[in-house]
């Protein structure tokens, strides 16, 4: 798999790409936050699973930008590296042995 | 008449943005970046462009796949600092400059380049995460910018070529602007980085520092490169680099380069370049 | 592979698609518009593109001045009919042929158009008042359509040359797309009207059918005109023909004016042509 | 006045079209026609006052893009010959003496 972002991923990931998109409206943060299930209203059962477990590598195979999903690791307190280890099949500590300044996330 | 001059090349990873906000100036871990930065910022300082032209991308904060531009430049008076996750950062908003924006809207559209023109929209780390380490924030920003937004997220991207293209046009459509100004231009993103898939992680810090020599040196030869060889080479989001060349291809042909520094702690090679 | 088979040019007018709505085909007053359409509506049931590709503009129906693109191409599967202010014409929703608009975005892209690229969009009058003309919408539109909208209301506009150009280059695109397709190219906008300012009202029948003759005989004089003298000649909204010019550099050089129609009865003079 | 919307313009008015252009949503038109008042909140006094007399000269020389314009005007059930005459500074009937189809709007 190439993970480059093209038309045809854009397209067929759309409306998932849209809902983490509106994370950047503080009031949908908050809705998703308090009150997850009605924030993903609209979004398909697969959609919504993989939000709900924040499983990073299928929401990224599925073909969500890497840019909206920094959304919903922004709201979910997650940082960078740890979505970098999960696309790698890391966990986070595995991850960091490889970089150089471990502190500089 | 207005002038450029110089330029500067320079990574927008948010995290530096972050470290800014949170002083972490004297943290070991950020020293190294900090002090890279010292000589651009005392640059800025003592040469008090009127300007920064800033090439960068929004990472899908303020512009959405719905109505996605290849080069979208803005032209408003005042930019809110956009929210990206964790509420805007607390710097001030930016003040644009209008009129020359404007001026170079007209002139590089009849220059055939295909412009977007925005206006009333927040930018995200992007344009600020590389901005504060190199501009006071306090009283207020020293002076306005002009901010070109480039897709380098949502392929096709622009070519190498054509943005190296557009800021040969970008020169000429600063100089004929009739206000004496003085114009620093900003090329940011990179250095090597993939954030995405099985190389995720990936650096390369062998072709990072031969593309700081060739910015410097040959652009002419970056241009040439298609987009393809900046992903394998730097990684897909390291690509991003091409927006150096929009600043690269607005200097003069016998600019040269100052200043350098490179950083790689995490994920993105960081560097800065200062030019005139 | 794809191949154009020939060209329409035509009027956008509003008031159009109303008098269509409204089944106005034998009023007295409309009925010489709709006359004119037949010959094209007939050609189009004959030699049955598989996809119109519509040069058109939007009119602040989706586009909205804070983002405003020169040229935006859709690569939806589907558009929706927008809402102008009495709610969407009750007329289906456009099919688009996306593997088509998305190979047309990579090619003009790789050429240095800096396309903006949208999806999941609803499309006005602009395209679907005179697709009304052309097309059967019942039981459903009979094939596809590419739409791409292009800036003629917010200044600066893409010059006159640009627009042939780009007609030139889509040509490039359209024929190297592996399927087998037929596709016609409309253009649309004009002929001459200014809505606005003292010379609302205006037009000037000289001039358009001057214009009729040369987008057939000598687009290149066309493309070489500045678009002052559209404004001046046609007014100011008139100067919307410059999408004609598209369609025409998408033809082949020897394409051929086979009908035209001109008919003027209010404030734009409505005019469709067809080349082949 | 050469009536070109060019950016210097679209700056200036751009309160105004977005207002303007708002109403292309049904909700929006319709608290418009219910309530106008509300729907107009976050213009200025100025702005508002051309908007409640469909002042379409005073809009038009303060900014208001034409096809801005249209879509008040459809709200409101005014015609384009309406607003053209109006720009001209001629009632309608006096307008449509000088088109050849007078009834084709
Ligand atoms: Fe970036
Ligand atoms: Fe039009």
């Amino acid at each position: 798999m190439k993970y480059v972002f093209d038309l045809e991923t854009s397209a067929r990931a759309l409306r998932l790409n849209r809902f983490l998109h509106s994370l950047t409206v503080a009031s949908k943060r908050k809705l998703f936050l308090e009150r997850p299930e009605e924030a993903m209203q609209g979004l398909s059962e697969t959609e919504k699973d993989m939000v709900r477990h924040l499983d990073w590598k299928a929401l990224q195979d599925y073909g969500a930008s890497f840019f909206c999903l920094e959304k919903l690791a922004r709201t979910k307190g997650v940082s960078n590296p740890e979505m970098v280890a999960a696309f790698r099949g890391e966990g986070l500590e595995e991850f960091l042995k490889t970089r150089r300044v471990p502190g500089a996330r | 008449m207005a002038k450029i001059i110089g330029g500067i090349g320079t990574s927008h990873v948010p995290t530096i943005g972050i470290a800014f906000d949170k002083g972490r100036q004297n943290d070991p871990d950020w020293k190294p970046l900090f002090r890279g930065y010292e000589p651009v910022a005392k640059w800025l300082a003592e040469r008090k462009p009127d300007v920064l032209f800033f090439c960068f991308n929004d990472h899908a904060t303020t512009f959405f796949f719905d109505h996605y531009p290849t080069f979208a430049l803005g032209v408003s008076e005042e930019y809110r600092i956009a929210d990206e996750g964790l509420g805007p950062r607390p710097i001030p908003s930016l003040k644009g400059h209008a009129p020359l924006a404007r001026h170079i809207a007209r002139s590089l559209v009849d220059d055939e380049f295909d412009l977007t023109i925005f206006q009333d929209l927040p930018l995200d780390h992007g344009l600020h995460s590389p901005l504060t380490m190199m501009w006071p924030t306090k009283p207020d920003w020293p002076a306005k910018v002009v901010p070109l937004v480039v897709n380098v997220l949502q392929h096709p991207l622009p070519t190498p070529r054509r943005c190296f293209k557009l800021g040969q046009f970008l020169r000429k459509a600063i100089e004929s602007y009739p206000e004496d100004l003085k114009v620093a231009i900003v090329g940011t993103g990179g250095l090597s980085h993939q954030m995405i898939g099985e190389r995720a992680g990936f650096n390369n810090e062998k072709w990072d520092l031969e593309f700081l020599e060739l910015i410097d040196r040959d652009p002419e030869r970056l241009a040439r490169m298609p987009l393809e060889d900046y992903m394998r080479l730097g990684g897909n989001e390291g690509a991003e680099v091409i927006m150096w060349l929009i600043m690269r291809g607005a200097l003069a042909p016998g600019a040269r380069k100052i200043h350098q520094s490179y950083y790689l702690p995490m994920t993105t090679a960081m560097a800065v370049a200062l030019f005139e």
